[in-house]
């Protein structure tokens, strides 16, 4: 029977070292060097003198796998790995294996079922894709579709049959929230391009019932606009009415989060497009990205101006970029607005360079 | 002919979900696996995913669900023609997101029995979302907890934790990730909160294991726990030489690519030599020349906190709290700025948005009590420096006798 | 011998003099030229020097002293043993301290006259403090005024403002730093205050034209004006080679020294690369290389607050508030700060400690409207991302057409 | 008549275009390049073809001068220079000049006057020093005579006879307050070396006279404390009491500051030493100095430990410092710990290295 207090017991996942096959099991914080093999597999050598192969697997966008797909690769593992494998946190799925031998039976058994091993080394590791359509409620454009056409696209960078001057991440969020973050080397938002209007009538179920309320508390839907765009007053009848400051509005939808009858017209919306960013500590450092683009139209299915600016930018890079360097640090050493003027991108408040982020991270110590 | 309000929308959405459909037909083409074809294989109302698609708009309203004694771990949708409901669990990997395959299959047999058959294995948070059968959620979860874990990470608490996969498999590791995660899921004023508490907002630990950041916490945790070292990186000249003789690597390139100037060639004596007050531990030339250079052997794990993506004011890079000998020693600190944080913010206030308001450096220094007090860099606020001290009679008695030496060397007395 | 606890403290008093003129003997004694010398020419109570010097502790007290509508600009002490005062005043020097010979002869004259004969010419602030003869400083303030300058810098007020020597002499100069302190000496609100208003304590305004900052202004002032420039050096490749073949420098030694790493040699080329992104206006290579390495072009000028060497909470450094196009645009920033310090500060509390305090970045968002709105770098609080935007329709059909006429280079529509 | 309407109405300096000598007027803000001589004369190249030169001739410590010193001084500028001096940031006198012969004249004058003529390029610019016992209240030890110390040993590193790596410069505060500030590459500072005591009677003066005022303020005494090493407490007959914990104060002197009846034991007195301060933005940036040395005693008239402190700081960085490297540069890249262990001093919580200061001055801002 289900009681509050046989409910109310939470089970923590199990301790990380019952999830490890064995291989790794005695080789936990031994591991003394790594080589790469065939851009998609690492072989982790240890102190021990064991080796362990991980086969780097690219995911479908949003990382969603039918538990078929998934039965099948814990086959594979079974019939030519070490019987376990692992998601990474940036989504792609490794199978692991006891030997080179046995990695590439992997990876010819991954590429029989339509998926493709890669991501290592100076690749495309991955494209981030937040759910969007398929279970969330603020998407403005669909991340999952623009995704997976962008992987369409460049799926050679991937596989490492294309070379990159160095490890490209790259983001696609379906909103302002971008819960996919700004720390990717490019990054694609959805977002509204307006400035929200809603019905009057409507919008009172956001509001106090009583305009006498005012002066005690600000409404939560004035509240959360980041820039004051919202300003609420008392009408004649004692009810709460509100303004919209198109001016000073950033479209960021905050108020929509908060209040269902926030309208944003859908033919407005547009991806911007941001560059240099990064959270590792190589070169120039952790920062966010950049605004780039502010806007550029959402046509599906070949959403082709996005993959137009991804194309440039990548090609831009490649033929600029040094080796080893990753684009947000090219960025960063040309500066936004040198790329700007090789993009010949309009400039307007939306996109004009401000002093780029920087000295984040563990540099932020500096201890002796 | 005229036709009902209620028939026009009726038709409306028709056209809607064929144009949708056919959308749905294009993304399972095209060389990259598709998550259309995969959906396909499971119970997800994919409709819904195709109108949306067809209008260009989220089909997905906030929907209800109700699981007995159970506040936080699902999320409910129902479709905005009212004739669909979706609901999902996100569910704790564990540390390191490790399976064994049979560890995978009760998985798998539990997804296919009490859910869709359709699971996002990482979300953006580093955990795993399985759609579900409404009906057998409730039921769902005692199974899920019998077979080693539990649904968590929604709501105004605490959310998963991430790790990168560290020790486990990363030769740069210089903490352990994994056991941090865990510690910190068990940690008992953290389990507490783990389902209950109401916050102001959600709040997130993410764990890196060095500098390099796999598990992205510099910018989308609350709390960020990132491994660093003291001093310089250990350099083995040798190997060093060696691998520029076998071409492994050019020296030269170490030295210009050190974004801080910390490395200079000493041509005379044919080595490097690393500045350890210049070093801003970006790992370059650890990762371009391991094992010859390694991070030095005082391993060290740097607290960061208030990074968040959204929050009230925006996008937040996570700013340093203090450099810890050990990763448990920020439990303290954590669970006093949530307290501070529960006192100062409305809804919707992530904890980067009140440190900003507030003044980073006034609360932490606010709460530095409950860090340890040997800590070796305090970063924040000011770096105090006193130029005073308040000897006893044995510390004056050293520096004399230190004094007297020196003088000694230089001239006498 | 019974002695009286007068005439014992007395002969105590003889004792430590005695000690004390001695060591003034030695004082004067040794190559370097002695302050002991100087001011045994004038009529300052040299006494009271040595009795301090005896004893090792200073031997003086603070005084009073009484000049007619004069609150500041001048210091009185007495010494602890009653016998003897001091007086002195705080005199304003032209900017960059420059002086002809006619305009200097006044003020020794004025020194002579009013004085004892002894003047301190640069005092750590900048200014210049001249010993006076107590009876005549009352008529000694308006024969000041009639040569041209005056007293002040003491008291909880704005101090005297220091400048690096900046176009006046030197080739690095990128803003007027004499004009500017001349300026905000001069601005109304600050001028107005000059010897009147009772601030929570001092204010110091320091003028640095170039990031070398000969004036100090980064820790020693509450409000630092640096000169500075926009994107990297300006290079003359010709003229740097020519440099290095006549041996006046090595071109790997800037690229080696550069503190982050921003420049690079081009081998194929033969010329440098400066990154503009990564210069950290250094000015290094500038001056080992100048002419041939100059300041980029679009000058600007840095305005930091907040620090200073005591106050309540410790030394500080000041920090970055926005890049000015001009220098003349600080003026209501500054005095809105001090409007806050005002309210939030007890007494001894400096402006950097009350921005500490109450938050800097909070602080300084919350005035920011004082500054000019095309401010290049406003790095308080946190950057500002926004990924978002609200588009009117000419600005749409504007990024719609370049995003055509990519599009069509990348494969067409 | 003095009249309040006269003597309110302040006289601001000169313009300082009305200070300039008329060889400096016409060339304000074009100076092209500059040389420097002989260790002690700039010489100033205008893009006019004018040249002017500035011989630097070191001061007194505390920068006190005659009269009579100062008018011979301004004699010199007249017979061969251009009838101008200027006094510097840093405490020297420049004499002005329009000829290298003339420099060269002006110097042999000034050093028959028995002052020198340096602290052009790397050598020692100057040896700040407040004025402590000569006028000040608060100093602890007496920072002119021990500046006049270090000048007579050191005097070689400001004619550039003895050649250094960089510029140096060395500053020496009285007290704890440190007027010259911790931006100097070696500072010198006078302090108690104790917690302050008092007598339980007098120290009332400085307190409120009932303790039941406590309840609505905290006296200015405690407040002041940086620490909160001194507590108020309410006596038995409603006067105020206090105790100063040892364990915490930092000997910093605040409490003196407002209270001339808090005393401290003279016996007990010392000098610390600090390293690494800067203001320029060449190499590590600007910087605090930190403490290196938390207390020396304070022995006159030769303030021997000082000398031979300072001595052994200038012969380790002339042998390891990098040619154009700043003392404070160097310390930050041995790091201080380093550098403590070449001197072999004992290290307390009162010079234990910390995270050292950085990252300050202009590169705080980095933009584009
Ligand atoms: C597996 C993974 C951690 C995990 O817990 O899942 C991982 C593991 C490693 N990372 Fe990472 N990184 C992983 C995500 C990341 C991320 C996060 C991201 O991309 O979203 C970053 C931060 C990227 C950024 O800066 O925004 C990241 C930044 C790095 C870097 C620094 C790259 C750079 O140039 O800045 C390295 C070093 C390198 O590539 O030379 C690195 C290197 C490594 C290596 C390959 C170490 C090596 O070179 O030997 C680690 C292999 C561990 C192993 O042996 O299996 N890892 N790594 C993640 C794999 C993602 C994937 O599916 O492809
Ligand atoms: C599922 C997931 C995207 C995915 O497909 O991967 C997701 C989906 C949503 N996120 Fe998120 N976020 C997801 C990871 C993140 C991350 C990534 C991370 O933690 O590293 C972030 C950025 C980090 C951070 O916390 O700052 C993130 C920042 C947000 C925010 C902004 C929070 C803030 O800073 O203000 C919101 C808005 C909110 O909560 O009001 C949000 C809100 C949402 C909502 C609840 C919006 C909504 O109401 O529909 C989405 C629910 C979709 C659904 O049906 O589940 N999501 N969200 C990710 C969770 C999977 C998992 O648990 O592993
Ligand atoms: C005269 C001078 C030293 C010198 O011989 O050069 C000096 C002398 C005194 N300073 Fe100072 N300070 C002098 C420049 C400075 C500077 C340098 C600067 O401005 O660049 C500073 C550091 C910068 C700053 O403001 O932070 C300075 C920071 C202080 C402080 C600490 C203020 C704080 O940050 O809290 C005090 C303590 C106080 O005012 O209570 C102080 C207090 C004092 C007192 C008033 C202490 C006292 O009560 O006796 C000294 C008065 C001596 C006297 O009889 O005149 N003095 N003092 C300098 C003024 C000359 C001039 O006007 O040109
Ligand atoms: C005259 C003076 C400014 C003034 O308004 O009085 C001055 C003027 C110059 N400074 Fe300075 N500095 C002056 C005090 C300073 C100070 C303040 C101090 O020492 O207290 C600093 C900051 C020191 C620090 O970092 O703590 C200072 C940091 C510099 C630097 C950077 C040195 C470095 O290695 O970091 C340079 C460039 C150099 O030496 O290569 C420089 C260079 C110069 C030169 C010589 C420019 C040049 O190399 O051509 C300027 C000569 C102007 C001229 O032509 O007359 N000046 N300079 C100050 C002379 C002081 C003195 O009496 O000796
Ligand atoms: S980024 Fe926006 S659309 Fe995507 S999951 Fe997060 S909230 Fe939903
Ligand atoms: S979209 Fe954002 S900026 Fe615009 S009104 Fe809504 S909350 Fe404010
Ligand atoms: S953060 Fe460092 S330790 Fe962790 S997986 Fe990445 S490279 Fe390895
Ligand atoms: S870790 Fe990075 S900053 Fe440190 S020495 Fe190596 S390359 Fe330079
Ligand atoms: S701060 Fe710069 S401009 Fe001013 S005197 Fe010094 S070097 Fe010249
Ligand atoms: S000014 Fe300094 S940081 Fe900039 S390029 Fe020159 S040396 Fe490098
Ligand atoms: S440092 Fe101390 S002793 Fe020297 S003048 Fe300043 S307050 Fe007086
Ligand atoms: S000396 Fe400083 S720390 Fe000690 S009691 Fe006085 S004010 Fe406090």
């Amino acid at each position: 029977m289900i009681t509050p207090a046989s409910r109310f017991k939470k089970k923590l996942p199990v301790p990380y070292t019952d999830s490890l096959p064995d291989e790794i099991k005695g080789n936990v914080g031994k591991w003394k060097d790594r080589k790469f093999h065939d851009h998609g597999i690492i072989e982790h050598i240890s102190e021990s003198g064991e080796h362990v192969f991980s086969v780097k697997v690219g995911a479908t966008p949003n990382v969603r796998f039918s538990t078929d797909t998934l039965r099948k690769f814990s086959g594979i593992a079974d019939q030519y790995g070490i019987h376990a494998l692992r998601f990474t946190r940036s989504g792609n799925v490794e199978l692991l294996a006891n030997s080179l031998e046995n990695s590439l039976k992997i990876k010819q058994a991954v590429e029989d079922l339509g998926y493709f091993v890669g991501g290592v080394g100076n690749t495309l590791w991955s494209i981030g894709s937040c759910t969007a359509y398929l279970t969330c409620t603020t998407a403005v454009v669909d991340s999952p579709s623009l995704t997976k056409v962008l992987y369409d696209n460049f799926k050679s960078y991937f596989t490492g049959e294309d070379p990159l001057p160095a490890k490209l991440r790259i983001n696609v969020g379906g909103c302002p929230t971008s819960c996919g973050g700004l720390v990717a080397d490019i990054v694609l938002i959805g977002h509204y391009g307006d400035a929200p209007s809603y019905d009057p009538e409507k919008i009172k179920m956001c509001l106090p019932a009583k305009a006498d309320s005012l002066d005690k508390a600000v409404p939560e839907l004035v509240m959360v606009c980041p820039v004051n765009a919202i300003k609420a007053y008392k009408k004649e009848d004692n009810s709460v009415g509100i303004d919209i400051i198109r001016e000073k509005c950033i479209g960021c939808g905050r108020c929509k989060d908060v209040c269902d009858h926030i309208t944003f017209d859908p033919h407005k919306a547009g991806l911007s497009i941001l560059v240099g960013g990064k959270t590792s500590n190589t070169g120039f450092g952790p920062a966010l990205a950049r605004v780039l683009v502010p806007w550029i139209p959402v046509r599906t299915p070949e959403y082709r101006e996005a993959v137009a600016v991804v194309s440039k930018l990548i090609d831009i890079w490649k033929s600029n970029g040094k080796p080893g360097e990753r684009m947000s640090d090219y960025v960063h050493r040309i500066g936004l607005s040198e790329l700007q003027k090789m993009l010949d991108i309009p400039v307007t408040r939306w996109n004009k360079p401000t002093s780029p982020p920087s000295g984040f991270g563990v540099r932020q110590f500096l201890t002796e | 002919m005229k036709i009902s309000e209620g028939e026009f929308k009726e038709r409306e959405n028709d056209d809607v979900l064929s144009k949708g459909l056919e959308l749905l037909e294009y993304y399972e083409k095209g060389p990259w696996p598709s998550h259309v074809t995969e959906i396909r294989k499971t119970k997800y109302p994919i409709e819904v995913y195709a109108s949306g698609l067809g209008k260009g708009e989220s089909q997905w309203y906030g929907g209800s669900a109700k699981i007995r004694y159970v506040y936080v771990g699902f999320i409910s949708r129902r479709s905005k023609d009212g004739k669909q409901t979706e609901l999902h669990f996100r569910v704790f990997h564990p540390s390191g997101q490790f399976y064994t395959t049979e560890a995978l299959g009760k998985l798998l047999d539990f997804a296919d029995k009490y859910g869709l058959g359709l699971i996002e294995t990482t979300g953006q948070t580093g955990g795993m979302i399985i759609s579900m059968d409404a009906d057998l959620a409730d039921e769902a979860v005692d199974v899920l907890r019998s077979i080693g874990t539990d649904i968590g990470d929604t709501g105004d608490t605490f959310r998963d934790f991430a790790s990168c996969v560290g020790p486990a498999l990363c030769e740069y590791a210089m903490y352990d990730s994994l056991a941090a995660r865990d510690y910190y899921l068990a940690y008992p004023p953290i389990y507490e909160n783990l389902s209950n508490q109401q916050f102001p907002f959600k709040v997130k630990l993410k764990f890196s294991a060095c500098p390099m950041d796999c598990a992205r916490a510099a910018h989308r945790a609350d709390f960020a726990f990132i491994g660093m070292w003291d001093g310089a990186p250990d350099v083995d000249q040798d190997l060093l030489r060696k691998k520029e003789e076998e071409g492994e690597l050019k020296i030269h390139h170490l030295v210009e690519e050190c974004p801080s100037g910390a490395i200079t060639w000493d041509e005379e004596r044919k080595k490097i030599e690393i500045s350890a007050g210049k070093c801003q531990k970006s790992m370059n030339c650890i990762r371009r020349a391991f094992p010859a250079i390694k991070p030095g052997k005082d391993r060290k794990v740097a607290l960061l906190a208030g990074g968040n993506i959204k929050g009230r004011f925006g996008p937040k890079m996570a700013k340093p709290v203090a450099i810890l000998d050990d990763y448990r020693q920020a439990g303290d600190f954590i669970m006093k700025i949530i307290e501070i944080w529960e006192e100062k913010s409305p809804h919707k206030e992530r904890i980067g948005d009140m440190l900003f308001k507030e003044g980073f450096g006034k609360v932490i220094d606010g709460v530095k009590d409950t860090l340890p007090t040997n800590l070796q860099g305090i970063p924040v606020g000011q770096t105090r420096i006193i130029n005073s001290a308040v000897l006893n009679d044995a510390e004056r008695r050293m520096y004399s006798e230190w004094a007297r030496r020196i003088t000694d060397e230089y001239g006498g007395d």
